[in-house]
């Protein structure tokens, strides 16, 4: 027999605790205190927002863990061109739905993380007022290269130039996708890692396999010559 | 002095309330102007010392009255008045000539005739007492009034909401 | 006009056009403020001095919408009725702003006055407040009228609806604290609640006080009943062609009228104006007063907060089926309660008044031991003389204390206080459970069989 | 302001009233009109009242009351009749209102 008007009560007991807590606990609030810019001038492009550190960085953290805005190229610990992990193999911008991401394969290799020649985009642009944030890139890209960001401060006065994203404003080092999305880069870091160690138990296996095989054969010889030698 | 202009000031408002109300051909206009014509006329009862009777005309005329007589035209045809129809009916001359004749040859003279009081008694308006004396001598007619008012409100939503299906609409239906 | 009427009717009405605007713009502020943080944002902190940077946590906000109402520009449809799409905001503040002279606010410099021009004096001060509140209607149909548009005479028809319909609850409402003062004059009302004898603290007063406070906010389209302002229905409704400094009119109106009722609510259940330290500073009491409206307004901001919007036939439905029975029912409860009570309380009172005089009259001229006092008997007599000069809270108090005293008698008159209370709650609660339900019940809508 | 100012004042009004009711054809624009003559007729009440030799019996008030309330009653009916009316001869027009005249 619920109480009449017990639902309204309840309703504001809920606000009450929302706006008392919103004074002591500052992680409930959603949006920080922005100071205002040291010299107060508009950002006039996406680049001109810091990188990695920087007031941004503060308050893409406090934005939860799940908060998806638009893609970001990731590359490992280091210089960002020389451990790009995108080899420009255009699937995701084939797969891309409104056909926002535009990308320029490079003529030469360069050596990536790992000491192998790969291809890299000369270009890799994304139209932020075009791209409808779906995440269809980030799934269908084998090499882990292209993540969300978190970042939404990317007002600029320009809607034409300035809301395409260059490659060098999107490419973020893997330990900042750790700060801002720290389960999933471990997953996927995990998950990395698991398919390393799996292709190489396999070639392990492999190349034990190989192994076996070639010391049967070289015993199979064995025992022919010994058996040639027998007769 | 000041009760001279006053009077004046509110007798002018009224006058050109009640004309513009029957004058005016979009109805709207004519509402508000009626509305203007209550508050003068409040204002009146205000400087007669009537203080609660204008208390009661502001309530029940501009805040009840006004407002059904919007809802009514709303409800009815032809609200601005723009089409070329006549607002006048047939014999408007006559009815003219019977306002004027009974102002002039009724009104006028029985005023002058008869021996008006001159001087104002003072007098404190009080509402206790009104109710006081709605309690002893006029309670029954409280009562009636009271029964009035149900009966016209009950009659007031039963015409109007039509009753059950009359011949014509259900054909239309 | 002599001089010196010009100048009491300066003091009286200055004041008020001074101190409530600029009320407003605080309480603009403030409502945006607390809005933002129950919705765990910040709320306007940018604007503060203007061309400097601080933000006075954004209190020059009310400021700047003031100058860019003002400065942005007035559109009148074409098709509009120019005459009354001018008269209709003004029509909006002109009540709002008269109401506001009914409320008892004794401003300490009253005394410059000769003769006490103050409105609330008015004999009928109550009936003019919501005759006059009662105007605000036209002025919204006016709005919904001239603006040509469907959208906003929709938003008009429904406003007019709703205000004429949420008027009856609050009139009765009233009625039951005119008829336990008896009198309809504001200040009076105002000096039988001295010394924490609110009406709120009567149980009829309570529920009196809730019907209040709920056509309250109808009255004025707030929160859960703004229905006609609804942006997301009708585009705001009967404003929807308003722009500029006529939009800003009907939002300083509402605010007024917001101010008024509050106002109203303070003097009829709060005890307008009473409050502690009132004998050591007597000017305190319009700070009271005014504490009070802004507890009220802080109570309909965190409703805006909280309640989603009532639909059309839910919002009729509630003020016919719910709000008017209960309110009429609350008047009879509150008659019968209150004059039993009365009568119960003022017997046992006067026993104990004649308990201590009894004996002496008996045994004549001869004066011996004063007779034996009965435990807690002089309690009892405390309460009972605050009793009869109507201070009925510090009487119970008094009460309260005999009765810790073992005094019979005033536990009986306690034991009846909170019989009364107890019963005038629940059957107040089990109507209002029945009337839920029946206006809960399936509502069938009406084909309209006129304007085929 | 004397009684005579009043009582001209009210004569003056209800012929007004009146004349809108004999000369307009719609029939809420009639209800206007006679609203009128009733306002006419209470100011009359009130100016006699007031200027009584024993205004403390409060007579004018009294019957004023009575007066606007019959009135807010009979607008009440009477505009329920006139939406009755229209909805059934989708006309307020009181020229075309004669059914009940014989041809």
């Amino acid at each position: 027999m619920s109480i009449l008007g017990g639902g309204i009560f309840k309703g504001m007991a809920v606000t009450l605790r929302n706006f008392v807590g919103s004074y002591f606990y500052k992680e409930r609030l959603t949006t920080n205190d922005y100071e205002w810019r040291p010299d107060g001038a508009l950002p006039q492009s996406i680049g001109d927002y810091p990188k990695e550190e920087g007031e941004q960085l503060s308050d893409t953290t406090t934005v939860n863990h799940y908060s998806r805005n638009f893609p970001m190229l990731l590359h490992d610990t280091g210089e960002p061109m020389d451990t790009i992990r995108c080899v420009a193999c255009k699937i995701c911008e084939r797969e891309c739905p409104p056909q926002c991401i535009y990308i320029e394969k490079s003529t030469e290799k360069i050596e990536n993380a790992d000491g192998k020649p790969q291809f890299y985009p000369a270009k890799f642009d994304i139209d932020v007022s075009v791209c409808m944030s779906c995440q269809i890139c980030v799934e269908v890209c084998p090499f882990d290269a292209i993540v969300m960001n978190s970042q939404f401060e990317l007002s600029t006065p320009d809607r034409f130039g300035g809301l395409l994203v260059r490659r060098d404003d999107l490419l973020k080092s893997n330990d900042y996708y750790h700060k801002i999305h720290p389960q999933e880069a471990a997953t996927r870091d995990q998950k990395m890692a698991d398919d390393k160690a799996a292709k190489e138990a396999k070639k392990k296996a492999a190349a034990e396999k190989a192994k076996a095989a070639a010391e049967a054969k070289a015993k199979a010889e064995a025992e022919n010559e010994s058996k040639e030698d027998a007769e | 002095m000041t009760q001279e202009i006053t009077f004046w000031v509110l007798a002018v408002i009224a006058v050109l309330g009640a004309l513009v109300a029957v004058r005016r051909r979009n109805l709207i206009h004519g509402v508000f102007a009626l509305m203007i014509f209550f508050a003068a006329l409040s204002g009146l009862f205000l400087l007669l010392l009537a203080e609660f009777i204008a208390a009661v005309q502001i309530l029940v005329y501009i805040g009840a009255v006004g407002i059904l007589l919007l809802f009514a035209i709303m409800l009815t045809e032809r609200v601005t008045g723009d089409d070329a129809r006549d607002i006048t009916s047939r014999g408007s001359f006559w009815g003219w000539a019977a306002a004027l004749a009974v102002l002039v040859f009724l009104l006028l003279p029985a005023i002058q005739s008869a021996d008006l009081a001159q001087t104002a008694q003072p007098h404190i308006p009080s509402v206790k007492a009104l109710g006081h004396k709605l309690m002893e001598p006029y309670v029954v007619t409280l009562e009636v009034l009271a029964l009035l008012l149900t009966a016209a409100l009950i009659g007031a939503v039963a015409a109007s909401q039509g009753g059950e299906k009359t011949k014509e609409d259900s054909d239309d239906a | 006009m002599s001089f010196e009427l010009i100048k009491d009717i300066l003091i009286a009405t200055v004041p008020l056009l001074v101190i409530f605007p600029s009320l407003f713009a605080f309480t603009t502020w403030m409502e945006r403020k607390a809005l933002a943080r129950i919705q765990n944002r910040i709320g306007p902190n940018k604007t503060g001095i203007p061309c400097t940077r601080i933000g006075l946590f954004g209190l020059g906000q009310p400021a700047a919408d003031g100058i860019k109402m003002i400065f942005k520009e007035d559109i009148v449809p074409r098709g509009a009725d120019r005459l009354f799409h001018l008269l209709a905001p003004i029509l909006a503040l002109i009540p709002a702003m008269l109401i506001l002279c009914f409320l008892p606010l004794e401003f300490p410099w009253g005394k410059f006055m000769s003769a006490p021009v103050q409105a609330f004096l008015l004999d009928s001060a109550v009936i003019f407040f919501f005759a006059i509140s009662g105007l605000t209607t036209l002025a919204i149909f006016m709005a919904g009228w001239a603006s040509r548009n469907k959208y906003s005479l929709l938003g008009g028809m429904r406003a007019v609806a709703q205000m004429v319909s949420y008027e009856i609850p609050l009139v009765l409402s009233a009625v039951v604290v005119v008829m336990m003062v008896g009198s309809l004059n504001a200040k009076e009302i105002a000096d039988a609640q001295t010394g924490f004898n609110w009406f709120v603290f009567t149980p009829w007063g309570l529920a009196a006080f809730v019907i209040f406070f709920i056509a309250a906010l109808a009255e004025t389209n707030r929160s859960p009943f703004d229905l006609p302002e609804a942006e997301s229905e009708i585009i705001a409704g009967y404003f929807t062609e308003y722009s500029g400094f006529k939009f800003a009119l009907f939002f300083l109106g509402e605010y007024i009228a917001m101010f008024a009722i509050s106002g109203l609510a303070v003097t009829l259940f709060l005890g307008a104006g009473d409050g502690p330290f009132l004998t050591s500073a007597p000017w305190l009491s319009v700070v009271w007063f005014i504490v009070k409206i802004f507890g009220l307004i802080a109570v309909m901001i965190w409703l805006r907060g909280t309640l989603p919007r009532l639909r059309v036939d839910q919002l009729m439905a509630f003020a016919w089926k719910f709000l008017l029975p209960i309110s009429i029912f609350n008047i009879l409860l509150a008659g019968l309660s209150h004059f039993a009570l009365d009568a119960r309380v003022a017997a046992t009172s006067d026993a104990i008044l004649y308990s201590i005089h009894a004996p002496h009259t008996h045994s004549g001229a001869v004066n011996h031991a004063p007779p034996k006092l009965v435990a807690g008997q002089k309690e009892a007599v405390m309460g009972a003389l605050h009793y009869t000069d109507k201070n009925w809270v510090g009487a119970m108090e008094w009460f309260f204390k005999a009765a810790l005293k073992g005094h019979v008698q005033s536990r009986s008159i306690l034991a009846w206080w909170f019989g009364i209370w107890a019963m005038g709650l629940t059957v107040l609660y089990v109507m209002a459970k029945g009337l839920d339900n029946v206006s809960r019940s399936e509502v069938k809508p009406r084909e309209y069989l006129y304007a085929e | 302001m004397t009684l005579e100012h009043c009582l001209i004042l009210g004569a003056v009004l209800f012929c007004i009233g009146l004349l809108g009711a004999l000369t307009r054809r719609n029939a809420v624009v009639v209800l206007f009109s006679i609203e009128i003559m009733l306002n006419a007729a209470n100011l009359n009440f009130i100016a006699f009242w007031r200027f009584s030799d024993t205004p403390d019996q409060l007579h004018g008030p009294l019957f004023t009351l009575f007066t606007i309330a019959v009135a807010a009653a009979e607008v009440a009916v009477g505009l329920a009749l006139v939406i009755a009316v229209y909805r059934h001869f989708k006309t307020v027009d009181l020229e075309q209102l004669d059914t009940l005249k014989e041809e």
